[in-house]
């Protein structure tokens, strides 16, 4: 059986590595060396655990002798196996050498029976897990789902403090400083260029102007705003002075300002 | 398998009995991705089948359950009951504050019910978005009064049961006056604006102001 | 809606009777073509139910009829019943023909899971193309599982609930023959005495596979 496989095989590889020009091709139709044993084993007719591996070791080598006459380019796998088969072969033939270590020909012969017989029982369930019944083929799953829909709400609440004080801050409103600027929080660019003038005389490099805002004030986004703004306008200002130059990369990079020297001017 | 076919070759010459008939209705009616009329069915199970008696057992069997067998035109398909559609919906329910547009709008409705919106706009001295009068209609805490009789007859607002009901109050009366806000405290302390002292905290104020601002820039 | 409302908060209190928890369940899993969890249905029903006792009423009670209740990981699953397939031709989903080596790739991770590459290289005998893995993955039947504690800390590649879902299976212990192998001593991994070659028995992963194994089947 194994023959009738390889002549096959050999044909068609023969045209593959013509057509392909390729030095080395996997024999086709096997999937390794250990699959090619598998193989080959099935002509002993016997349980997998009952197998002769010496017999099969011949076998192999003689599978890869006439995949060379053949001139059938192996890949490297098929070689290494009969390799480590002739060396089993040898092992196995010879009467064991007390003074050799490593592990016995038994040894291996019997690992490599096991990996056979592990293969083996790998494909027949995988064959086995194939043909259960399955979902799609053999049942169904419900073909009219029901998405779940997220309904996302929102609510809003207030309490009876809330609604007073609310009232009475529109009230208070009126009643104490209808016309009040609150100015706690308000950084004028008369201020802002008061600071900076003393400032302005160690800024030889460029620097962010946020860098001139006072102590204090980066931090409450009112007041950052406010100081910011003010900064900018007195910059501005500073610059048509000609005291200072500024540049700016781009939109929203940051403003830079320094020193314009004087003697430049 | 090959049972399958053997019902399947016996029923050239029999039907299957009726409470296999139900079963396969039952499937098909499952897997399917739309409504199956009655000629499918016949047309889908093995000859001699009565679907549309199947469906009569089916339709019963599904009775009270958590699915039910309905008709859908002249088609059938499961459905799920009625009374369990809010298991089919996921609800995330999110609680926010009030924003204080909308505090200030409900504090002067309260306070000035019948009131109109150029009222409201009046008294708060800025503009008051649409939004904000229709959040609170949704809210269901003001709804629309009668319309003023002056020129232009301009529509009123005022506070309703669920606004007395949420904030406790018997009604609209009751809510207490300046002098009594000033008694409270409330009114003593000038809130410089963005910075309210006592129980509304500082940190929810930013987000609160820029709500209140963008109502003046939304209509 | 405000009844909907009211009966989840009833339920904080008192968890509705065991027949309209059953109910629930079949509404959620009719209207799911996945398997939902547990977990997922407890956190959809009304507090203080018990899911898994509904399940155990429910799949009694599709014992026999054309559509079942299986159980799937940690999940569960209306599906129709099996020998009622060949009513389903305008159903059937032409699965994608898995080659040899995929076929025995996916039955190492299912026998031997969680399993690194260089395993399955070994089992097999032959290296494993990468395409192969990730025609697998990509079929949602396999996903990376933990990494062994072993040098390299190696990925290791599990079958996944759709796994389980497709071939019917309640969990990974009832894949056929599991217990024949095991007490086989199939699924062991034999160190090979000392060099065999190919690709096979390169690393010493095997005293963590008894660790990796039980962690799988036994929990």
């Amino acid at each position: 059986m194994a023959e009738d496989v390889f002549e096959t095989d050999q044909k068609q590889s023969v045209e593959e590595r013509l057509a392909a020009e390729a030095l080395i091709v996997d024999v086709d139709g096997f999937e390794g060396p250990l699959d090619v044993l598998l193989i080959l084993s099935r002509t002993q007719k016997v349980d997998l655990r009952k197998i002769s591996i010496l017999h099969l070791a011949q076998q192999y080598l003689a599978f890869v002798e006439k995949a060379k006459s053949l001139r059938i380019e192996l890949a490297a796998d098929y070689l290494v196996m009969a390799a480590w088969l002739a060396f089993l072969k040898s092992r196995l033939l010879l009467p064991p050498d007390p003074s050799e270590e490593g592990p016995t020909g038994e040894e291996l012969a019997a690992h490599l029976a096991f990996q056979l017989e592990r293969l083996q029982a790998m494909r027949d369930s995988a064959a086995k897990l194939m043909a259960r019944d399955r979902l799609g083929r053999d049942f169904f799953a419900r073909g009219l789902p029901e998405d779940v829909t997220r309904v996302r709400r929102v609510r809003y609440t207030a309490t009876l403090l809330d609604l007073m004080q609310g009232y009475a801050r529109i009230r208070t409103k009126d009643e104490f400083r209808p016309f009040v600027m609150d100015r706690d929080s308000v950084f004028t660019m008369e201020e802002a260029l008061e600071r900076m003038r003393g400032l302005i005389g160690f800024a030889g490099a460029w620097t962010d102007i946020l860098s001139y805002l006072p102590d204090g004030w980066g931090n409450d986004p009112k007041r950052r705003r406010s100081a910011t703004a003010a900064t900018f306008a007195a910059s501005l200002e500073l610059a048509k002075e000609g005291k200072v130059e500024i540049r700016q990369n781009g939109t929203f990079a940051p403003i830079q300002l320094r020193r314009r020297d004087q003697d430049h001017a | 398998m090959p049972e399958d076919i053997e019902t399947k070759e016996e029923s050239l010459f029999e039907a299957p009995p009726m409470a296999e008939q139900e079963r396969m209705c039952e499937a098909i009616l499952f897997a399917s991705a739309e409504p199956v009329s009655i000629k499918d069915l016949n047309a889908r199970m093995p000859h001699g089948c009565d679907a549309a008696e199947a469906l009569v057992h089916l339709r019963k069997r599904y009775e009270g359950r958590g699915v039910h067998l309905v008709k859908v035109g002249d088609a059938w398909a499961f459905r799920t009951a009625a009374d369990l559609g809010f298991l089919m919906q996921k609800e995330t329910v999110e609680t926010r504050k009030l924003s204080r547009a909308a505090v200030e709008t409900l504090a002067i409705i309260a306070y000035h019910q019948p009131v109109t919106r150029a009222e409201i706009e009046e008294i708060r001295g800025v503009s008051v978005s649409r939004g904000t009068i229709d959040q609170l209609i949704e809210m269901e805490w003001i709804r629309f009064g009668r319309r003023k009789m002056t020129p232009g007859r301009p529509v009123t607002f005022v506070v309703t049961q669920s606004f007395l009901d949420h904030f406790g109050l018997e009604s609209a009366r009751d809510l207490p006056g300046l002098k009594e806000l000033r008694a409270a405290g409330l009114l003593e302390n000038r809130p410089p604006p963005g910075a309210v002292p006592g129980p509304m905290g500082e940190d929810g104020e930013d987000q609160e102001d820029a709500e209140g601002q963008s109502e003046l820039f939304e209509d």
